[in-house]
């Protein structure tokens, strides 16, 4: 992704102008430089980058409303008297390939409602979930992969 | 020794030549000082040693000294030289004349020495240089004993006498002999005096071998027969009756003095006198005689009146002359023999004839017969004993009875071997070479000599002896063979006819004396189970304190620091403790307990893991007391320390076993809780008292403008501080390198 | 205003922290306990440190903040994933709730061998 | 250890913590942080190297010999220690350049103290990593 | 400071501590190796918390770099031990021992 | 002033720094070799200086006392530094014939030199806090030293070495903690007069905490069960630096301690030191005596001699610290060289259990004579150092009428004369058990040159102090002066009041 | 508070020596552990404690404003620690190593440098 390379440099560029040696001046920085990049898109042809940015905060935004929601329902079970948690080892196929991709995959099901990522197979292409509420194995296996997995691969991997 | 003389009689070469040229020389420069001492000139040297001490490299010729230093240097000549052929061809005759020749050395050192730390400086060295000749035949197990057993014994006494030393000079303040004979009336008056006393003699009589420690002289005889003649009757032996003698005018004259002298040295000279009659060994006996001289000689010297001092000083000499003669002849008959028991010995005299001859001399002198010295010396002892303040006769009886045995013993040993009829079969004696026979026919005609001319050595020796030993020259008394009648000479009568009867009887005697004295305790015996003891004792000493297991010495180290600590606080008092939880916050109350909860779940689980969570909790307790009291720095490290803690003992733990299930143990716990509670006392008085703040002070008030620091705590570390955090660096480094060596080097020795 | 925000993130987040040590504490298995630690753990650290960040509300401090959370996001599941398989390939024993029809879940775990529980 | 995620997350982690322990170590003059601390963290990042991948991938990564690290920076802080000494001051006496120094602003400092705080890193860095390599390989 | 800013500090500070006062209970009770581990792990992310708090207690951002630290390094324990728990169990069913 | 200080420290870490950067070539003994030699020029300059301008001192960083870290050196500290450096120069020539090759790849002369580097901080720094740090690098290295080559007796005397100097460095640091707390400083000389302020109640107590801290390294009864436990087990060289060095920086720091900081109520401290210096000596000996290798004979001695020099602090008058430096410095010699030789009889008769060998006075006659020399010495026979050292101190404990300690000095003395003569009897009088002659030639010329050359040295260094004792004993009333009356060294620190 | 502190040392110091009494090695390492700490937070009492003010100097102050905590026992402390590790590591691996070196880890077992007399 030289697109984001570029924006680094224009980042660092940008800590030189201001003299500030500062976490402040470097993201302010790499936000300049964005839009500046975003500016001069036509210049430098057209890359996924921007989407794949789009992508990114979409990912974050979504997975923290997911986080919260999880953790209330597991509060839930925490505070009620008796369990309603009905736990199982669901095995997941992954459509994700990249080293990245499968380990945000896996870090945001740990982090999402109900599930949480045990392992992945040394093939890459199951991955050993353990759910809280398995009533309906195929119905938590569709919200994973149309939620967490799709939002991954956009963001990571760029295809829409 | 066995089979017959060396057939190289040429000795060692250079080796055995050089020392005895040397010896000579020696002797002949001490010679040539006679004329001045002779004139009754006393002859000092000296330069500071230790000037810090006031210990002086000062040396003293007088009368007593240099009648000593001629017969060491004129007997050391002789005894070299017979040594030379006596161990012809030894492979370590060199180290032989190297020691012999360094314990002449400091035997004369020691008798010349006119400083008491010198003086002491050579008496070890005669120790030590006696060590390495009585064990000279080393890889014979009874040889290493016996130099053991001397060397402990005399090294035991020079440490009383050292003490002794200290004390006198401390008495005296000053360690010049020569200066503290001046002043010995201070001396007897001196509070000390009797410890100091007691001390020294303690040395002396160790060294001389007065009953009851004598015991190791007779074994001491394991050396080669060349060193017993010298070491054991004409040296050595005799330093600590020289040492009496010097001190003699400081010291003498009391009670104690006379009576501890006295009391010894009869007591001495009767007893072994008899031991040496038991003796079927020719050394043996001769050893014993030593003994019974050694004794006479002190027996003297308790003594005040010039009788005794004269007979003290013509014996000294008259013994050292036969004395080593005989010892030289009894080597010959052993080397040429093969053997030195009296019952296998006889009619050596017609083979022998120059040896038989030497002998015959030597015990004519021993035995006290006219016209020889010895004759004379007996007189004088005879007057000395009658001159004796207090109970003369105890004393004359005691001379009597034991020259009436001398007498007897020269017979048996210088006497019988040779004229008696029967010859042993299976040997083929021949006479010795001259290197050999040479020393005993000098030295006993030596004692005919001056038996017939006695002024020549009163002039020259004994009455420079006297002096020095007395004060004034008026106390020195005639030398003659023939005094008049006189009641000396009806005992000199009286010891002929009872040594006669003795001899005559000496085989059945010796039985008889066997089932007497064989009851006796014997004090030989008495150092082995000594040795043993000690042995033992140290073992079971050892085994107490130095058990090999961990456990106790961790027992002992904790005990020691909870009894340290709590009996000062017992013996101190309780310092003040000023305790204020005012400002004690709910959230230190819940740190503090989460850590002791922690720590006491490390303490009662059994489960490895267990246990490191919990060390994680108490360092994750401590850490938030880090950050509460404002240390983030301390923090973040106690973190990143705690987490790699955890690492670490993870890792190892993959190869380790499961804890053992902990029982409880009660006295641990209590040495534990002692600890705690003495630690927690401590910590709480220190904090009761106010703290002084400069050093925070100036580090806050310099951090920035003179460090360029903002964080203070780094600044403290890599430049207020820097040393510490650099062997702090250090530490670090060498615990990896020591830790990864330990790992490595193991494994290759795995491998192998 | 900002301090009312802050201290209402503060209290949520320390209402979040009992939660999750009542779960860890309460849940009937490990990964169960696990869910409670991880989600609730993460996000109760998250609510305060945004507390923090509000009440600052200095770019730099704020930043800290976010560079925190991101991390926590990061290795909180890492851990909890190795933790998982641990407990899957050592076959600690897992609760199993009653009225639930004995499914692959049985095979999935009974596969696992008796419970080797500490003592 | 053969497990995608922690090595995946690692990748990433261990370069983090390499970068932050830098971030660490340069600001401890001023900020929480120093040497010590600096060293510690990127260490920990090749130790999770160590764990996750094993010790010939992560003693690749390092590409140079832990304890060889830890020797130069004992070295280096040695050095920075003796160098005032060249000043004639007292060892360990910091010696300070100000890179583009204005009266109101102290510029870009550069320090013998800072040299010093970078061979403390470098001693722990390579210390722990030294350590834990050998006993990983041990095990 | 405004007292409820105060106040929810507190409420803070006593949830967080309370939490980890569990967590440690958890580790009491085992009984599983991971059980530990699992509390010992939220109590490193309690401190992160805990930290945040000091943080603005204090009016210090100096307890923010030990919670990045934490946050960054907290979970190599939880690995390592995870990793022994993982082995262990192996090597106990060959040498029969027990943790 | 500051780099007479310095250098003493610095170049032992150059040189380990470098030693270990060449580990795999043969050029690290060299530099430990030359390393030491130039450590021994700079502390013979140390000497002259001081004995030239009085105790100096020197502000690490610039910082004035008592806030920064001061080195600081009189005649005492000047004295141990030169010794260090001769024992240092010593052993490691020794080793380049002891010290194998897997032992150098693995930073045997870093670890080593670092040793050095310790032992000389701890000698010159005036700041107690840094005193730790210095025992610290020490005793770190002591212990990978002491391991090294891991045979299992290493590894079963480095546990119990480990185990009980760990608890003593936990101890010392606590009163340092303790002390910290009391006065506010750590600056030597700022606490001899920072300490008048505190509670005598409880600085009596931190006194006993430091005694004991001090008394495990130092190896005084009841604390000195890791010495006889370790000491026989690793290399000869390093046994050697070890016996003749450790040790004494314990004793070291007991002498400075009790002489500058807590000298407020010696009629209890002293006395407790005076107990433990007599039963130190006794127990040690008896030690000594109950055992069968040369090695382990000579460890309990050395607790055995340890009791002698502290019976010289615990008596307190000018003369018994005289006869505690000298006892202090001769001991050093001594007993390194004692161990240096075990090392070439272990070569030549193969062991050191005096059951198993033997036959060394009979074919290497050299080693006999350079065996006698240091044996006899500490045995305290004249005209050799010991026989000044144990002088010294039966007389001063005879001048204050300590009758016992004085009859137990002597007896102890008799003891010592046992152990030697049995050394002397079993592994150089009786014949070898198994009837093979041990000679040197048996070693190739350079072993021979390594192993002999140091123990020569250090042979005539005993004879020297022996037969010209002057000079040393009036060296040793100076440095007993300077530690009587600390004024010169407090004003060397903190700057003359006046 | 100090007081406080102090007692929170003195349960570590006593479970710490319990441990290294307990005649296991690896106990004796747990100890170790616990005692350091002990002995680290004893100079951090010692050196008096300050609730909530690191000893930091703010931008444009030459000197901490108001009081302060202590900071010379943070820095001890620091050192402390460090070194504390140091020697931990050492001695974890010592432990490993006799425990493949001597087959145990209960060291009244090892008596290899010691051995009784019966033994020999
Ligand atoms: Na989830
Ligand atoms: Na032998």
């Amino acid at each position: 992704m030289n697109t984001f390379g570029l924006n680094i440099i224009l980042a660092i560029a940008w800590v030189a102008f201001t003299g500030s040696v500062s976490l402040t001046g470097l993201i302010t920085g790499f936000a300049i430089g964005y839009g500046a990049l975003w500016l001069i898109q036509p210049l430098i042809g057209t890359s996924t980058y921007f989407s794949r940015v789009t992508a990114w905060i979409k990912l974050i935004i979504m997975f923290h409303y997911e986080l919260i929601l999880s953790s209330l329902e597991v509060a839930m079970d925490v505070l009620t008297p008796r369990h309603r948690a009905r736990p199982a080892v669901i095995e997941m196929p992954l459509d994700v390939k990249t080293d990245t991709g499968i380990l945000l995959v896996t870090n945001l099901i740990s982090l999402t409602p109900g599930t949480l990522s045990l392992d992945v197979s040394e093939d890459r292409k199951t991955l050993l979930v353990h759910a809280m509420f398995a009533d309906d194995h195929e119905a938590i296996l569709h919200k994973l992969k149309n939620g967490m997995e799709r939002w991954v691969i956009e963001a990571v991997e760029g295809a829409t | 020794m066995a089979g017959g003389f060396p057939t190289d009689v040429r000795g060692n070469g250079a080796i055995g030549i050089v020392p005895v040229l040397f010896s000579a020389a020696l002797f002949v420069y001490f010679a040539s000082l006679v004329p001045t001492i002779a004139a009754g000139d006393i002859l000092r040297a000296s330069v500071p040693w230790v000037a810090s001490l006031g210990i002086d490299f000062a040396f003293l010729v007088d009368g007593l000294s240099l009648t000593f230093a001629l017969l060491i240097s004129g007997i050391g000549t002789l005894v070299l030289l017979y040594s030379n052929t006596y161990l012809a061809g030894h492979p370590q005759y060199a180290r032989f004349a190297l020691f012999l020749t360094a314990f002449m050395v400091s035997m004369l050192g020691l008798v010349l020495a006119d400083d008491l730390i010198l003086l002491f400086v050579f008496w070890e060295l005669t120790t030590l240089t006696s060590y390495m000749l009585i064990g000279f035949s080393h890889e014979a197990e009874k040889s290493r004993r016996n130099a053991l057993q001397a060397l402990f014994v005399t090294g035991a006494g020079g440490l009383a006498f050292l003490a002794g030393l200290i004390l006198l000079a401390a008495a005296t303040g000053t360690t010049s002999i020569s200066g503290l004979i001046a002043m010995e009336e201070d001396i007897r008056q001196h509070a000390m005096y009797l410890p100091i006393l007691i001390l020294l003699l303690a040395g002396t009589f160790t060294k001389s071998a007065q009953v009851p420690f004598h015991f190791w002289l007779p074994n001491a005889m394991a050396a080669p027969t060349p060193v017993s003649a010298f070491l054991h009757s004409a040296t050595m032996v005799k330093a600590g009756v020289y040492v009496m003698a010097r001190l003699h005018p400081a010291m003498s004259g009391t009670d104690v003095w006379l009576w501890t002298l006295t009391i010894f040295g009869a007591v001495t000279a009767v007893f072994s006198s008899l031991l040496a009659l038991r003796q079927t060994d020719l050394k043996q006996a001769l050893a014993y005689t030593t003994l019974m001289a050694l004794g006479t000689l002190t027996l003297f010297l308790g003594q005040e009146s010039g009788y005794a001092m004269t007979a003290f000083g013509t014996f000294l000499i008259v013994h050292s002359l036969y004395k080593a003669a005989l010892f030289l002849v009894v080597g010959c008959i052993d080397l040429s023999t093969g053997t030195r028991e009296t019952d296998q010995l006889g009619g050596l005299g017609r083979l022998m004839p120059v040896t038989a001859f030497s002998a015959a001399l030597a015990a004519f002198s021993m035995a006290g017969f006219p016209p020889f010295l010895g004759f004379i010396g007996k007189e004088l002892k005879y007057a000395g004993a009658l001159a004796v303040a207090s109970e003369p006769l105890l004393v004359a009886g005691a001379v009597l009875l034991s020259n009436a045995l001398m007498l007897a013993v020269a017979g048996v040993v210088a006497f019988r071997p040779f004229w008696r009829s029967s010859v042993p079969a299976g040997q083929s004696p021949r006479e010795a070479p001259w290197q050999m026979w040479a020393g005993p026919l000098v030295l006993a005609c030596l004692g005919a000599l001056f038996g017939i001319y006695p002024d020549l050595l009163q002039v020259a020796l004994i009455n420079p002896t006297v002096v020095s030993l007395t004060g004034e020259i008026g106390e020195a008394k005639e030398l003659q063979l023939w005094a008049g009648f006189n009641i000396p000479l009806i005992l000199s009568v009286a010891t002929f006819v009872l040594g006669l009867l003795i001899y005559a009887g000496h085989v059945r005697l010796r039985a008889r004396l066997g089932s007497v004295l064989g009851g006796l305790p014997n004090l030989d015996t008495g150092w082995d189970r000594f040795l043993d003891g000690l042995k033992g004792f140290a073992k079971w000493q050892t085994r107490i304190v130095q058990n090999g297991k961990l456990s106790s010495y961790l027992f002992g180290t904790f005990l020691t620091i909870a009894a340290g600590i709590l009996l000062t606080l017992v013996y101190t008092g309780m310092p003040t403790i000023a305790v204020d939880l005012s400002d004690v916050e709910w959230k230190h109350t819940s740190i503090a307990f989460l850590t002791i909860a922690g720590s006491l779940l490390v303490l009662a689980t059994n489960s490895r893991i267990a246990a490191i969570a919990a060390l994680g909790v108490v360092g994750i307790g401590i850490a938030m007391i880090f950050i509460v009291f404002s240390a983030p720095d301390v923090a973040i490290t106690q973190l990143l320390v705690e987490t790699l803690v955890v690492v670490l003992v993870a890792v190892v733990m993959l190869r380790l076993p499961a804890l053992p299930r902990a029982e409880f143990r009660l006295g641990h716990a209590v040495l534990s809780l002692a600890v705690g509670a003495a630690v927690t006392l401590t910590v709480v008085s220190v904090v009761s008292n106010p703290l002084d703040l400069r050093l925070t002070e100036y580090f806050e008030t310099t951090s920035w403008p003179e460090a360029y620091g903002r964080n203070i705590v780094n600044v403290i570390l890599v430049d207020f501080r820097a040393l510490d955090t650099f062997g702090e660096i250090a530490v670090v480094v060498i615990a990896a390198l020591s830790a990864y060596a330990l790992l490595r080097t193991t494994r290759k020795r795995g491998r192998e | 205003m900002t301090e009312i925000i802050a201290g209402c993130l503060i209290i949520l987040g320390g209402v979040f922290a009992v939660i999750g040590g009542l779960g860890l504490l309460r849940m009937p298995d490990v990964l169960i306990r696990m869910h409670a630690s991880t989600k609730i753990g993460t996000l109760s650290c998250g609510l305060i440190l945004a507390g923090c960040a509000v009440v600052f509300a200095e770019p730099d401090i704020i930043i800290r903040v976010i560079a925190i959370v991101l991390f926590i996001l990061l290795t909180a599941p890492i851990g909890a994933h190795m933790m998982g398989r641990s407990v899957l390939s050592t076959g600690v024993a897992l609760w199993q709730n009653e009225d639930i029809a004995q499914d692959r879940v049985e095979d999935a775990l009974l596969r696992e061998h008796d419970t080797p529980e500490e003592k | 250890m053969n497990s995608v995620i922690l090595r995946v997350g690692t990748r990433y982690l261990a370069g983090l913590l390499l970068v932050f322990s830098f971030y660490m170590m340069l600001r401890g003059h001023n900020e929480p942080g120093g040497g010590f601390i600096g060293g510690l963290t990127g260490a920990t990042g090749f130790v999770l190297y160590a764990i996750a991948c094993g010790t010939e991938d992560a003693r690749a990564a390092l590409r140079v010999l832990p304890q060889t690290i830890a020797i130069w920076g004992l070295g280096i802080a040695l050095f920075a220690g003796v160098f005032a000494a060249a000043f004639g001051d007292a060892l360990f006496t910091g010696q300070w350049l100000f890179i583009g120094a204005t009266d109101d602003d102290k510029g870009l400092p550069l320090s013998t103290v800072l040299f010093f705080d970078i061979g403390v890193y470098l001693v722990v860095f390579g210390s722990i990593l030294t350590l834990v390599f050998a006993m990983e390989e041990e095990v | 400071m405004s007292g409820f800013l105060e106040l929810s500090l507190e409420i803070g500070f006593m949830c967080v501590v309370a939490s980890v006062v569990l967590a440690f209970m958890r580790m009491i009770k085992g009984p599983s190796l991971q059980d530990r581990v699992v509390a010992l792990d939220f109590m490193t992310v309690a401190i992160v918390a805990f930290c945040g708090l000091a943080a603005v207690r204090y009016r210090t951002s100096a307890f923010l770099d030990v919670a990045l630290v934490l946050a960054l390094v907290g979970f190599l324990a939880t690995v390592a031990l995870a990793r022994f728990a993982e082995r262990n169990i192996v090597r106990n069913r060959k040498d029969g021992t027990d943790d | 002033m500051s780099w007479y200080l310095a250098t003493p420290i610095v170049i032992p870490f150059v040189t380990a720094v470098l030693a270990f950067l060449l580990r795999r070539t043969h050029w690290g003994r060299w530099i430990s070799v030359s390393g030491s030699t130039i450590l021994l020029i700079a502390s013979i300059t140390l000497m002259s200086v001081v004995q030239r301008d009085g105790v100096i001192a020197a502000q690490m960083g610039g910082w004035p006392a008592p806030f920064g870290i001061t080195l600081v050196a009189d005649l005492l500290s000047a004295v141990m530094v030169l010794i260090t450096a001769i024992v240092a120069v010593a052993v490691s020539i020794y080793a380049i014939a002891d010290v194998d090759e897997g032992m150098e790849r693995l930073g045997y002369h870093a670890l080593f030199n670092m040793l050095i580097a310790g032992v000389v901080g701890a000698f010159i720094t005036g700041d107690l806090f840094n005193l730790y740090v210095w025992f610290e690098v020490m005793l770190i290295a002591s212990f990978g030293l002491l391991v090294l080559g891991g045979r299992p007796e290493q590894i079963d005397g480095g546990v119990k070495y480990v185990a009980l100097n760990l608890v003593s460095t936990i101890l010392f640091l606590t009163g340092i903690g303790l002390l910290y707390g009391m006065t506010g400083t750590l600056n030597l000389a700022d606490l001899a007069s920072a300490v008048d302020g505190a509670d005598p109640r409880l600085l009596t107590v931190v006194a006993v905490l430091f005694m004991i801290a001090f008394g495990v390294k130092a190896a005084v009864f009841p604390l000195f069960f890791w010495l006889p436990a370790s000491y026989h087990t690793p290399a000869f060289a390093v046994s050697a630096v070890f016996a003749g060095l450790l040790t004494k920086v314990g004793v070291y720091a007991l002498l400075r301690m009790f002489t500058l900081i807590f000298d407020h109520d010696t009629a209890f401290t002293h006395t407790i030191l005076l107990w433990v210096a007599a039963l130190t000596m006794v127990v040690g000996v008896l030690g000594a005596a109950a055992q069968s290798d040369m090695r382990k004979i000579l460890s309990f001695h050395i607790v055995s001699q340890i009791g002698y020099m502290i019976l010289g602090l615990a008596l307190l008058t000018p003369l018994a610290l005289v006869g505690a430096v000298f006892y202090l410095v001769h001991h050093i010699v001594v007993k390194a060289n004692l161990f240096l030789i075990a090392g070439v009889a272990k070569r030549i008769a193969g062991d050191t259990d005096l059951a198993r060998i033997g036959g060394l006075y009979k074919s290497a006659p050299v080693l006999a004579i350079l065996f006698v020399i240091p044996a006899f010495s500490l045995a305290g026979f004249p005209p050799l150092s010991g026989f000044w050292a144990k002088f010294l101190l039966v007389k001063a404990a005879l001048e204050v009428e300590g009758w016992i300690v004085a009859g137990i000095a002597l007896a102890v003395g008799l003891l010592t004369i046992y152990s030697m003569t049995k050394i002397w009897a079993q592994a150089f009088w009786e014949p070898h058990p198994e009837g093979v002659d041990p000679e040197l030639s048996s070693l190739s010329g350079r072993d021979r040159a390594a192993l002999l050359l140091p123990i020569a040295g250090l042979a005539v260094l005993t004879v020297i102090i022996g037969v010209m004792p002057e000079p040393f004993v009036r060296f040793a009333e100076e440095s007993a002066a300077q530690l009587l009356d600390p004024s010169a060294y407090i004003a060397a620190v903190l700057g003359d009041p006046a | 508070m100090e007081f406080l502190f102090a007692i929170t040392i003195g349960v570590l110091v006593s479970s710490a020596v319990y441990l290294m009494l307990s005649n296991n090695l690896l106990r004796f390492i747990f100890g170790l552990v616990l005692i350091s700490n002990a002995a680290n937070l004893t100079i951090f009492v010692s050196g008096r404690m300050t609730d909530g003010a690191p000893p930091l100097i703010p931008e444009g102050a030459d000197a901490p404003l108001g009081d302060v905590a202590n900071a010379l026992p943070q820095a001890l402390v620091l050192t402390a620690i460090v070194i504390g590790f140091g020697l931990f590591a050492f001695a974890i691996v010592l432990v490993f190593r006799a425990w493949t070196t001597l087959g145990s880890l209960t060291p009244d077992d090892m008596r290899l440098a010691e051995p009784d007399e019966v033994q020999k």
